[in-house]
C-alpha cells in the first residue's frame, strides 16, 4: 500500500480562530497524508477540528477570524499555504473537490442545479460551452441522477436530500479532481440513502481512481468505506493508520473507547455499553498534555503534563499516547512493536 | 522539557472531577451580551453619548440661570458667547437651556413611545403568533387598515382628546407604531413556538400564558431591545416631522424637532440656530444606531456559537 | 399564482373598504369644519353645508360616498372648490411619482452598492466609511437635509436650480434629499443581509469550486441577499411616492404631498378620503407587486405559491 | 409472553394525523397506525426521516390533536380527559427531544429548567432545589451546574438535562424522540446506559424513536417499523432482526453500516432504488411499492392490511399472503 | 401635466413677463366663489368690474360713467359699448345682473356672499328669506345697470372696483360647465386685462387680453404666478433670478431691510377677549385693561415679529382713507389708547382693582388661556404674549393651539376660548369693516362684546350720509371699544418685498388684495 505516492500531505498544521472570547486553537499540529486512489477516513468527536483541518487544505476557512499559525500543506509537492489566491482557485474544484455536510444548505437556492455544476468550468478556456454541458450531464448520470435533462433545469429545493447530496458530489467530481474531500456527506441523510451514497463513492473510486477524504463520526461508515483512518481528538491526531490496524490492533485509549461505546448489532441485550465519560476539552484553553487525559481511564501524570509523542505501532499505524512509552506500565493497549517515531 | 520519570507513568484512571467540569465562568445571557457590547467600541461610544445626553437633559437646564422661555429683547439671534453658550434664538431665548429642555422632550417621546410600542406590539404579536388562526387573521387585517389611515388624522384626533403635548404625541405615535413590533414578534413567536423547549414545557402541562411569559418573551427580548433602540430614533424623527408641520408639542415647550424647525428658517443668516439642534439630533441618532447595531450583535444567538 | 393574486386582490378590496369607512367617520370627528375662514358668516356656512349635502344624515352621506367611489369618483374638493379630487390627484401625483421613482432608483441602486461594498470589506476602513454614511443618512431629518442641499448646491454654489421641477437638472437635488433616508436603510439592510449570506454553506461551496470572489459576490451572494431589501421596498415605495410633502414644499414641486397635509389641516373631507383611498390602494398594490417580485427572485417562493 | 395477558399501558388505535397543506394537498404524516405498549417495556419505533415517527409520538402526548383514531392511556382516551386528569396525564407521560440544542430554553438556568415541572405539579413542596440536585446527580451532573445556562454545556450534558427535566415529574411513560441521534458517538452510550438504568430503577415504559437500528436493537423489547406514515412491520426485537419479513425491513437492516471493517465490507446489501416519496396526497396501494423489488400490480392498487404472521409478528405486505 | 421638459425662463421669447410667487394656493377661479386675497388678486387681473380700483384710485371700468342718487342709495351705470369678453362677445349689463344675483343666491353657496350685503335685500336673500329676484340690481338695457343699495355706502365704487365677486359673468358659459366652471383655464371666459392660459402644475400664466377695451394701457405680455409654499424657497428663487418679485420671509426681514421695500397690507392683528367666557376675570374691564397696559408693544414687536410689523394700539387700520387724508392722520390714536411701550404702573393698578372686585388675593391664582392656530408665526406671537403677561402681571398664561379649521370653524364662532389670537383685513376702504367685529349682533363678534353705545353709534353711521360726520361717529365707537379694553391690539402687518430693478408699475393696496400687477411694466434688458 505505502508504495503509492502521497498526493496530499499535511505537515504540522496549526490553525486558530480569533473570537470575542479569545483564541480558539482549532487545529493543533496535525499531520497526515493522502495517497493516490485511497479513501482516508477521519473520525473524531464533534468540534475536534475535522472540518477545519479539511477546509485548511483548500483554505476555505473564513479569514479572518481564522489564521494559520504554522505548518505545510503539500499538494503534489506544492505548498498550498504559499500559493497566491489565484493559484489556489485553480486547485479548488479542479484538483480537489469538496462535498459539504448539509446538502440542504450547501446549494445556492436561487440557481438552477445545472448552472451550479457548470460553474466549476467557469473561466476555463480549454472546454467549450457545449462540452461543459455534456460533461455536467455525464457526471449527473454517473452519480445516479435519473431524468438528467429535467433535473438540470430544476432548483435545489425541488430535489430531495439524497438527490441534493448527489448534486453536491457531482459538483465536486465534474472536473475529475484527484482528491475529493467529503465532510460528513451522509450525516443528514437516511440510512438507505446513506448506503446508496456510500456505494456511489466506492464505485467512483473504482472508476476514476480518485482519492477521497471521508470525514465522519460514524465508525460504520468508516468500516465500510475506508482504507486508512485518522482519529482526531481535541484538535489533535491521536491515532492514524491502516483500517485493520486501527480497528483490530487499537493502540489508543480514545479509539478503544470509541469502539466500545457504540451499540453494534451483535451487542447482547444485557451487556452494558461502555461510554467514554465526560466531555471534550474546551479549545479556548486546551490542556497542556494529552487532550484526552481528563477522560482517559489509563491517565497518568505524564499525560497531563506533556503532549504525547508519536509511536509507530506497526507498519502504517501511528499513535500518540504515553502508554506506548517504554516506562509505561503494561496494559492491553501497549504494543510490543511500538517504536518512538517521527510523525 | 521536564525529565520523564517512572512516577509519572502510573495509571491513576479517569479524573472524574474534571471530566464534567466547565472551565469557563458562568454567564447569564444578559451578562454575556453586556460583555460583548462593551467590547464593541462603536456601540459603547454610542451608549456613552446617550447617557451623557440624558444626564445633560436632566441637569443642564437646572444649572443654568436662564429660563427656557425667558425672552431677552437684547439678545435676539445672539451668536454663541460666554453668556449664551449656544447663542440665542429669534426671541432671545438661551439655546443651551432650550436644547436640553428639548432633549427632555425628544428623549422622553422617543423612549416612551418606543417602549409602549414595544410592549403593545409584543403582547399583540405574541398572542397572534402563539394562537394563530382567526385571531391572527383579524389582527392582521386591522393592521392593514391602520397602516392606511393617515397619521396626521390620527395625530389631530388625539390632539383633540388630549390637547397638544408630549402625551398626545406619544399616544398618536403609538396608535400605529406598535405594528412593526407586532409583526416582528409575531414572526419570532411563530418560529419559537415550534421549538422543542416550548414543546417540552407543554408536555409538562405548563399553561400557555406562562409559556409565553417565561419561555417565549425572554427569548425575543434581546431582539426587542435592539428594535427598541432602532425605534427611538424613528420616534424622535416623527416628532420632528410633526413639529415641522405644526403638530408638535405645545409652546413654549420645545423639542429638538421644534428647535430644528425654528432654526432652519435662519439657515442662511444665523446658522448657529440650526447647527446645534441638527447636531444633537444627528448624534443621538448616530449613537442610538451604533448602540442598536452593537446590541444586535451582542444578542444575536447565531453569533454566540462562534465564541 | 393567478389564484393567489385574485385572493390577494379581494383581501385588498376589503381592506380598502374598511379603510374608507373608518376614515370617513374619523374625519367627521375632527374639530372644525371644512368651510372656515375668518369672514364666513353663519348663514353662508349653512348654505355651503347644504350645498355639499352635510345637512343629510351621516349614514346617507356615507352611502352616497361609497356609491360615488364605486364609479371611481372621489368628489369635489371642499377647499379648492371647483376641482375634483380626481383632477387634483391626476395633476399632482405624476410629480410625486416621478420624484419618488427617481429617488427610489437612486436610493436602491446606491444603497445596494454601498451595502455590498461595506459587506465585502467587513471590518475595514471602507466598511466603516459606508456604515457612517448610512447612519448619517438615517440621522438627518429630511427638512434639514433638503434645506441644506438647496442652500449649498442651489444658492451658494449655483450648481443646480434652486426649486421647481422643469427638467432633469431640477430633479437632482430633491431626489437626492428624498433618497437619502431610504438609501441609508437599504444599504444597512443589504450589508447585514450580505454578511448573513456570506456565512451560508453555499458560499463555501461556491468557493470550493474555485470561483473568483467577484463571481461569488455577484452570482451567489447578491441575489440571495436582496430578499430582505425587497420586503422593505413595498411600504417604502408607497411612502416615498406619497410622503414627499417636506421635500416638495422646499423645492416647490407641484406634487401631492401638499394636498395630503393641507387637506387634513383644513378638514377637506373629500380630499382626505380621496387621498387616503388612493394611498391605501397604492400601498396595497406595492405590497402585492413586491410579493410577486419576491417570487420571481426566489424560486422557492415561486414554486410554493403556485 | 407474560405481557400478553395484561392490559397494555398505551394503545394506539387507527391513529391518523393529516396536515392540510392547502386546499388540494393533504400531508398524511401518520395514516392508520395501531400498536400497543405494555407497562415496563421499551418499544422501538424506526423508520426513515419524515415517515411520521415524531408525529406519532406527539399525537400520543397531546402535542397534536389526532385527525382520526384514538390513543388510550391507562384505559382512558387521552383526548377526552377532564382538566384534573389532564394535569395528571402531563405528569405521567413525558418526552425527551431529539435536538439537545433546541430543547432547552437558552434563557433559563438548569435549575429553572428542571425545577419548572416540579413546581408546577407541586411535587416537592419547598424543597425544589434539593429535588433538582438529586435529579442532576441521577443524570451524572452535579449541583455546581444548577445555576448555569444551557449554552455552557456540551450536547451530551444537555441531553442529560433534558432527561432530568422529563424525570422531574416522576413519569411512568417516556417518549424518547431520537434522543441520541444528535449526539456524538462516544456520548450516545452515556445516554443509552442512563435510560436503561432509569428504566430498571423507576419502572419506566419507553417509546424509543430512532433511526439507528443497532441502538434500537440494543434497547428495545419490541420494534415497530414505519414507512411513510404507515406501519409495515411489528415484532419482538430478536424476531425482527433475525427474521425480517417486509422487503423494506429487510433492506433497512441490510443498510446498517456495521462498525467492523471486515463485516461491513463483506456484507451483502439489499439495494433499495430511489428516494422516499412525498407523503403529500399518497397514492393508493402499498406505500413502498414504488421502491420494492418484489412489487406486483396488486401492491400498487391495494393497501395491504396488517397481519399477524407469527405470534407477535405483524406484517403489512401482500407477499405474506402468497407464501 | 407631466413633469420635465419645461420652458419658462424665456423673457426674450415671450416678451414682457412678470414672474412672482405666492405661498397659498388659489382656492378657486370662479369669481363668485373666491374667498382669499390670492383668489382676488387673480380675479383683479382676469376680470373687470364696473369700476377699476387701482390702489384706492377708482377709475371707470366696464362702466363708462355712472349717476348717483341724492340719498346715495341708487347708482345707474352706463356700460361702454366696446367692452368685450375674451371670446369676442360684448359685455352687457345682464352679465352683471346675473353675476350679482348668483353671488347672493344661497344655492350658489358662495363663501363670500356677505360682500353683497350692501346691495338692497342682499342679506335677506342670502339667508334664504327672500327671492333672488328681489336683489337691488337690474339691467335696464344692455348698457345700463341700475343698482339699489341697502344703506348709503360711500365706498361702494371702490368696493366693486377691487372685489372679484362683483365681476360680470357669462350665464351661458357658467351653465355650460356647471360645477366645472373655471376649473381649468379653458373653461372660462375673461373680461379683464388678462386671460389665463394655464393653471397647471402650480403655475398660473396670464397673457394680455386682446379683446380688453383698454388694452393699450397694459404693458405686460405675460405674467407667471408660481405657487411656492416655502417662503425661504421663494427668496432663494428670487435671488437665483427665477422671480421678479418676492415677499421677504419675516425671518429674513432684519437682514434684508436695506434691500427691501415695505407696504402695509391692511391687516390688523389683535387678541379677542371672550368677555363672557367661563373665566370670570375676562369679564372684568379692569383686568382687560391690565392686560392691555401690561403689554410693551414695542418690545413685543421686536421679539415676536423681529420688528417687521408695526406695533399698534388701535382697531381701525390707520391707512384707510378718511376726511381727505388717512384715518391715522385724522385721529391721534395715542391720545385715547394705551401707550405703545406699555405702562407697568397702570397695569398693576388695574390688576389690583380687578382682583379686589373679583375677590382674588394673588395674581398667581389667575390663569388665562390663549388660543391660536398652529401656524409658526402665531406660535411665536403667543409665546411672547405669555412671557410678557406672566412677567408683568404675575398671572399664569397657558397656550392652546388648534388647527385653522378649528379656530374659525368652532373655537371662535362657538366662543369656546378665553383669549384668542386673530386678525382682520378689510375688503373695502371703510372703518366700519373693523368696528363691526364689536357690534353685538354681528356674525363676527367672536368676543361677545356688548356695548349699547357702540351698537348705537355703528347703526347711526350706517344711515349717515355726511361722510365726515360718519367718520367721527365711527371713531367714537373705536374709542369706546378701546376704553372698555374689549380686545388687545397688537400690530399692523407690513409686507417687505423686493422687486427686480427692471420691473415697474406694481401697485399695492390694503383692501381685498395686496399686489396689483395689472399695470406693471418690464424694461427690456
Ligand atoms: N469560523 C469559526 N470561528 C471560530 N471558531 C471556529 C470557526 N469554525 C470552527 N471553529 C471552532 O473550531 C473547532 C473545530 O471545529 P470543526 O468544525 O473542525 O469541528 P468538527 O470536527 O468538524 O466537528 P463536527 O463533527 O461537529 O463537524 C470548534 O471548536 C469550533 O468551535
Ligand atoms: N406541523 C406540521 N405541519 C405540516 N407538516 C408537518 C408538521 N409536522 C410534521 N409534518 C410533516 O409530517 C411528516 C412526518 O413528520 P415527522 O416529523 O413525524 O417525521 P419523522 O419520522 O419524525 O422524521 P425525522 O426522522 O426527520 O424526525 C413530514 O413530512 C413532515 O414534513
Ligand atoms: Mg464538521
Ligand atoms: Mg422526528
Amino acid at each position: 500500500m505505502s508504495e503509492r505516492e502521497n498526493i496530499l500531505e499535511l505537515k504540522n498544521v496549526v490553525y486558530s480562530f480569533h473570537t470575542y472570547g479569545g483564541e480558539v486553537k482549532a487545529v493543533r499540529d496535525v499531520s497526515y497524508e493522502v495517497r493516490q486512489g485511497e479513501i482516508l477516513g477521519i473520525v473524531g468527536e464533534s468540534g475536534c477540528g475535522k472540518s477545519v483541518t479539511a477546509q485548511c487544505i483548500l483554505r476555505l476557512n473564513p479569514e479572518p477570524p481564522g489564521f494559520f499559525e504554522g505548518g505545510e500543506i503539500l499538494y503534489k509537492g506544492q505548498d498550498v499555504l504559499k500559493m497566491s489566491k489565484k493559484e489556489i482557485r485553480k486547485i479548488r474544484g479542479r484538483e480537489i473537490g469538496f462535498v459539504f455536510q448539509d446538502p440542504m444548505t450547501s446549494l445556492n437556492p436561487t440557481m438552477r442545479v445545472g448552472a451550479q455544476i457548470e460553474e466549476v468550468f467557469l473561466g476555463r478556456t480549454d472546454v467549450s460551452k457545449k462540452e461543459v454541458k455534456e460533461r455536467a450531464m455525464d457526471i449527473m448520470r454517473l452519480v445516479g441522477i435519473s431524468d438528467v435533462e429535467k433535473r438540470y433545469k430544476q432548483y435545489p429545493h425541488e430535489l430531495s436530500g439524497g438527490m441534493k447530496q448527489r448534486v453536491m458530489i457531482a459538483i465536486a467530481l465534474v472536473s475529475r479532481p484527484s482528491v475529493i474531500i467529503c465532510d460528513e456527506p451522509t450525516t443528514s441523510l437516511d440510512v438507505t440513502i446513506e448506503a446508496q451514497i456510500l456505494d456511489l463513492l466506492l464505485e467512483l473510486r473504482e472508476k476514476l481512481g480518485t482519492s477521497i477524504i471521508m470525514i465522519t463520526h460514524d465508525l460504520g461508515v468508516i468500516s465500510r468505506l475506508c482504507d486508512r483512518v485518522v482519529v482526531m481528538y481535541g484538535g489533535k491526531i491521536v491515532e492514524k493508520g491502516e483500517i485493520g490496524e486501527i480497528f483490530y490492533n487499537t493502540a489508543h485509549p480514545y479509539t478503544k473507547g470509541l469502539m466500545q461505546s457504540i451499540a453494534k448489532l451483535d451487542t447482547a441485550k444485557g451487556e452494558k455499553l461502555k461510554p467514554i465519560e465526560g466531555t471534550p476539552p474546551d479549545l479556548f484553553a486546551p490542556p497542556k498534555g494529552c487532550p484526552f487525559a481528563a477522560r482517559c481511564e489509563y491517565c497518568m501524570d505524564v499525560c497531563e503534563q506533556l503532549p504525547p509523542e508519536a509511536y509507530t505501532v506497526a507498519d502504517d499505524h501511528t499513535t500518540f499516547c504515553w502508554l506506548q512509552h517504554e516506562m509505561a506500565p503494561e496494559t492491553d493497549l501497549k504494543k510490543a512493536t511500538a517504536k518512538k517515531g517521527e510523525v | 522539557m521536564a525529565e520523564l520519570n517512572k512516577e509519572m507513568f502510573t495509571i491513576k484512571g479517569k479524573n472524574t472531577e474534571r471530566m464534567e467540569s466547565i472551565s469557563r465562568p458562568s454567564l447569564s445571557f444578559w451578562q454575556d451580551a453586556w460583555r460583548r457590547l462593551r467590547k464593541n467600541r462603536a456601540a459603547f461610544v454610542g451608549l456613552c453619548i446617550i447617557v451623557l445626553y440624558a444626564l445633560l437633559a436632566i441637569f443642564a437646564p437646572m444649572l443654568s440661570h436662564y429660563g427656557f422661555s425667558t425672552m431677552d429683547p437684547n439678545a435676539i439671534h445672539a451668536g454663541p458667547s460666554s453668556a449664551h453658550w449656544l447663542g440665542c434664538d429669534a426671541t432671545g431665548r438661551d439655546l443651551w437651556v432650550r436644547t436640553w429642555m428639548g432633549a427632555r422632550t425628544s428623549l422622553t417621546i422617543g423612549l416612551l413611545s418606543a417602549f409602549i410600542n414595544m410592549c403593545v406590539g409584543a403582547v399583540v404579536g405574541g398572542l397572534c403568533g402563539y394562537y394563530g388562526g382567526k385571531l391572527d387573521m383579524i389582527v392582521m387585517r386591522i393592521v392593514d387598515v391602520l397602516y392606511g389611515i393617515p397619521s396626521l388624522i390620527i395625530t389631530i384626533l388625539v390632539m383633540i382628546v388630549l390637547g397638544k403635548g408630549i402625551t398626545c404625541l406619544i399616544v398618536a405615535m403609538c396608535i400605529v407604531g406598535w405594528i412593526g413590533t407586532c409583526r416582528f414578534v409575531r414572526g419570532e413567536v411563530y418560529r419559537l413556538k415550534e421549538q422543542d423547549f416550548v414543546m417540552a414545557a407543554k408536555v409538562l402541562g405548563i399553561p400557555d400564558i406562562v409559556i409565553i411569559l417565561r419561555h417565549i418573551i425572554p427569548n425575543i427580548l434581546g431582539m426587542m431591545v435592539t428594535n427598541l433602540c432602532m425605534a427611538i430614533p424613528n420616534a424622535i424623527f416623527q416628532e420632528a416631522f410633526l413639529s415641522y408641520i405644526g403638530l408638535g408639542i405645545a409652546p413654549p415647550n420645545c423639542s429638538w424637532g421644534v428647535l430644528a424647525k425654528e432654526g432652519i428658517q435662519f439657515l442662511r443668516i444665523h446658522p448657529h440656530e440650526i447647527v446645534m439642534p441638527a447636531f444633537f439630533i444627528c448624534t443621538t441618532m448616530l449613537a442610538l444606531n451604533l448602540l442598536g447595531d452593537g446590541l444586535r450583535d451582542a444578542v444575536d444567538p447565531k453569533l454566540r456559537g462562534t465564541e | 399564482m393567478f389564484k393567489y393574486v385574485v385572493k390577494r386582490v379581494i383581501a385588498a378590496i376589503i381592506t380598502l373598504w374598511a379603510l374608507v369607512t373608518i376614515v370617513f367617520f374619523l374625519v367627521r370627528l375632527m374639530p372644525g369644519d371644512p368651510f372656515t375662514s375668518a369672514k364666513l358668516t353663519k348663514e353662508v356656512a349653512a348654505n355651503m353645508r347644504s350645498y355639499y349635502g352635510f345637512d343629510k344624515p351621516l349614514i346617507q352621506q356615507y352611502f352616497t360616498y361609497l356609491a360615488n367611489l364605486l364609479h371611481g369618483n372621489f368628489g369635489y374638493s371642499m377647499k379648492y372648490t371647483n376641482k375634483t379630487v380626481n383632477y387634483i390627484i391626476g395633476q399632482t401625483f405624476p410629480y410625486s411619482a416621478d420624484l419618488g421613482i427617481r429617488a427610489l432608483v437612486m436610493a436602491v441602486s446606491f444603497g445596494l452598492v454601498l451595502g455590498i461594498i461595506a459587506a465585502r470589506n467587513r471590518g475595514k476602513k471602507l466598511d466603516f466609511f459606508c456604515v457612517i454614511i448610512a447612519i448619517i443618512g438615517t440621522s438627518i431629518p429630511d427638512f434639514i437635509m433638503g434645506a441644506i442641499l438647496q442652500y449649498f448646491f442651489g444658492i451658494k454654489w449655483g450648481l443646480f436650480p434652486v426649486a421647481k421641477y422643469l427638467g432633469f437638472r431640477y430633479t437632482i437635488l430633491p431626489a437626492t434629499a428624498l433618497a437619502f433616508y431610504t438609501l441609508a436603510s437599504v444599504s444597512r439592510i443589504m450589508r447585514s443581509s450580505m454578511l448573513e449570506v456570506t456565512s451560508q454553506d453555499y458560499i463555501k461551496t461556491a468557493r470550493s469550486k474555485g470561483l473568483s470572489e467577484f463571481r461569488i459576490t455577484f452570482k451567489h451572494q447578491i441575489r440571495n441577499a436582496i430578499m430582505p431589501v425587497m420586503t422593505i421596498l413595498g411600504p417604502t415605495v408607497a411612502s416615498v411616492l406619497t410622503g414627499t410633502f417636506v421635500i416638495e414644499s422646499i423645492f416647490a414641486i407641484p406634487g401631492m404631498g401638499k394636498y395630503y397635509v393641507s387637506s387634513v389641516n383644513e378638514n377637506d373631507y373629500a380630499m382626505i378620503l380621496g387621498m387616503t383611498v388612493f394611498y391605501g390602494f397604492f400601498l396595497v398594490t406595492c405590497n402585492l407587486i413586491v410579493d410577486i417580485m419576491y417570487g420571481v427572485a426566489d424560486p422557492r417562493v415561486r414554486i410554493g405559491k403556485r | 409472553m407474560e405481557n400478553e395477558n395484561k392490559q397494555p399501558l398505551v394503545q394506539v388505535k387507527d391513529l391518523c394525523k393529516y396536515f392540510q397543506i392547502n386546499r388540494h394537498a393533504t400531508l398524511k404524516a401518520v395514516d392508520h397506525v395501531s400498536f400497543d405498549i405494555h407497562k415496563g417495556e421499551t418499544v422501538g419505533l424506526v423508520g426513515e426521516s419524515g415517515c411520521g415517527k415524531s408525529t406519532t409520538g406527539r399525537c400520543m402526548i397531546r402535542l397534536y390533536e389526532p385527525t382520526e383514531g384514538e390513543v388510550i392511556y391507562d384505559g382512558k382516551d387521552i383526548t377526552k380527559l377532564s382538566k384534573e386528569e389532564q394535569k395528571k396525564f402531563c405528569q405521567k407521560v413525558q418526552m425527551i427531544f431529539q435536538n439537545p440544542y433546541a430543547s432547552l430554553n437558552p434563557r433559563m438556568t438548569v435549575k429553572e429548567i428542571v425545577g419548572e415541572g416540579i413546581k408546577h405539579h407541586g411535587l416537592a413542596g419547598k424543597d425544589v432545589d434539593q429535588k433538582v440536585e438529586e435529579l442532576l446527580e441521577t443524570v451524572g451532573l452535579n449541583k455546581d451546574h444548577m445555576s448555569r445556562f444551557p449554552h455552557e454545556f456540551s450536547g451530551g450534558q444537555r441531553q442529560r438535562i433534558g432527561i432530568a427535566r422529563a424525570l422531574s415529574v416522576d413519569p411512568e411513560f417516556i417518549i424518547c424522540d431520537e434522543p441520541i441521534s444528535a449526539l456524538d458517538v462516544s456520548v450516545q452510550a452515556q445516554v443509552i446506559n442512563m435510560l436503561k438504568e432509569l428504566q430498571e430503577t423507576r419502572e419506566l415504559t419507553y417509546l424509543f424513536i430512532a433511526h439507528d437500528l443497532s441502538v434500537v436493537k440494543y434497547i428495545s423489547d419490541r420494534v415497530v417499523v414505519m414507512y411513510l406514515g404507515t406501519i409495515v412491520e411489528t415484532a419482538e426485537t430478536e424476531e425482527l432482526y433475525s427474521n425480517p419479513m417486509h422487503p423494506y425491513t429487510k433492506a433497512l437492516l441490510s443498510a446498517i453500516p456495521e462498525a467492523d471493517p471486515d463485516k461491513a465490507k463483506s456484507n451483502k446489501r439489499i439495494p433499495i432504488k430511489g428516494e422516499i416519496p412525498s407523503p403529500i396526497n399518497p397514492k393508493e396501494g402499498c406505500r413502498f411499492a414504488g421502491r420494492c423489488q418484489y412489487a406486483t400490480e396488486r401492491c400498487h392498487q391495494e393497501t395491504p392490511q396488517a397481519r399477524e404472521v407469527k405470534p407477535g409478528h405483524v406484517v403489512a405486505c401482500h407477499l405474506m399472503d402468497e407464501q | 401635466g407631466t413633469p420635465g421638459g419645461g420652458s419658462s425662463d424665456g423673457d426674450s421669447s415671450d416678451g414682457k413677463v412678470f414672474r412672482y410667487a405666492v405661498n397659498t394656493l388659489p382656492t378657486t377661479l370662479d369669481p363668485t366663489k373666491g374667498q382669499s386675497i390670492g383668489d382676488n388678486e387673480i380675479q383683479h387681473a382676469i376680470t373687470e368690474g364696473l369700476t377699476r380700483n387701482t390702489a384706492g384710485d377708482v377709475k371707470p371700468g366696464i362702466a363708462e360713467s355712472w349717476d348717483e342718487s341724492e340719498d346715495g342709495l341708487t347708482y345707474t351705470f352706463h356700460l361702454r359699448k366696446d367692452a368685450k369678453w375674451s371670446d369676442g362677445e360684448p359685455i352687457t349689463a345682464g352679465d352683471f345682473e346675473y353675476s350679482w344675483k348668483r353671488l347672493v343666491n344661497p344655492e350658489t353657496a358662495s363663501p363670500y356672499a356677505f360682500i353683497g350685503d350692501c346691495l338692497k335685500n342682499g342679506q335677506a336673500i342670502e339667508q334664504g328669506n327672500m327671492d333672488v329676484e328681489e336683489l337691488g340690481v337690474k339691467a335696464v338695457d344692455d348698457n345700463t345697470l341700475e343698482v339699489t343699495l341697502e344703506h348709503p355706502t360711500s365706498y361702494f365704487l371702490s368696493l366693486i372696483g377691487s372685489s372679484g365677486q362683483f365681476a360680470p359673468l357669462r350665464q351661458d358659459i357658467v351653465e355650460k360647465y356647471g360645477t366645472d366652471f373655471a376649473a381649468t383655464s379653458e373653461k372660462n371666459v375673461y373680461s379683464g386685462p388678462f386671460v389665463m392660459t394655464s393653471s397647471e402644475d402650480n403655475v398660473w400664466t396670464f397673457e394680455k387680453n386682446d379683446n380688453y377695451w383698454d388694452k393699450d394701457s397694459i404693458n405686460l405680455d405675460k405674467c407667471e404666478l408660481n405657487y411656492v409654499e416655502n417662503t425661504d424657497t421663494q427668496l432663494s428663487m428670487y435671488e437665483a433670478g427665477d422671480l421678479d418679485y418676492v415677499q421677504v420671509p419675516t425671518a429674513y426681514v432684519p437682514d434684508y431691510k436695506d434691500k427691501a421695500e415695505v407696504f402695509a397690507n391692511g391687516n390688523v392683528d389683535f387678541c379677542y377677549i371672550n368677555s363672557k367666557s367661563d373665566n370670570p376675570v375676562l369679564g372684568n374691564k379692569n383686568f382687560r385693561l391690565a392686560l392691555n397696559y401690561a403689554l410693551n408693544r414695542n418690545d413685543y414687536n421686536k421679539l415676536a415679529n423681529a420688528d417687521t410689523y408695526t406695533a399698534f394700539n388701535g382697531l381701525v387700520f390707520p391707512g384707510l382713507q378718511a376726511k381727505g387724508t388717512t384715518y391715522g392722520e385724522a385721529y391721534d390714536l395715542n391720545s385715547y389708547s394705551y401707550p405703545l411701550d406699555g405702562d407697568q404702573d397702570k397695569a398693576t393698578e388695574y390688576l389690583n382693582a380687578a382682583m379686589q372686585e373679583l375677590g382674588i388675593a394673588n395674581a398667581s391664582d389667575i390663569t388665562v388661556e390663549v388660543v391660536t392656530t398652529d401656524a409658526d408665526s402665531s406660535k411665536r406671537i403667543v409665546e411672547t404674549l405669555q412671557e410678557q403677561w406672566q412677567n408683568a402681571l404675575g398671572i399664569n398664561v397657558k397656550i392652546r393651539q388648534v388647527t385653522y379649521a378649528d379656530i374659525y370653524g368652532k373655537v371662535f364662532p362657538e366662543h369656546d376660548y378665553e383669549i384668542g389670537y386673530g386678525g382682520w383685513g378689510s375688503d373695502y376702504d371703510d372703518p366700519y369693516s373693523y368696528l363691526e367685529l364689536f357690534k353685538s349682533d354681528s356674525s363676527y363678534n367672536y368676543s361677545q362684546y356688548e356695548n349699547p353705545e357702540v351698537d348705537q353709534l355703528l347703526a347711526a353711521s350706517q344711515d349717515e350720509a355726511d361722510t365726515d360726520a360718519r367718520m367721527d361717529e365711527l371713531n367714537k365707537a373705536e374709542q369706546d371699544i378701546l376704553a372698555d379694553g374689549a380686545f388687545v391690539p397688537l400690530q399692523t402687518r407690513n409686507v417687505y418685498y423686493m422687486l427686480d430693478d427692471d420691473t415697474t408699475g406694481i401697485n399695492f393696496y390694503y383692501c381685498s388684495l395686496n399686489i396689483d400687477w395689472v399695470y406693471a411694466d418690464v424694461n427690456a434688458k
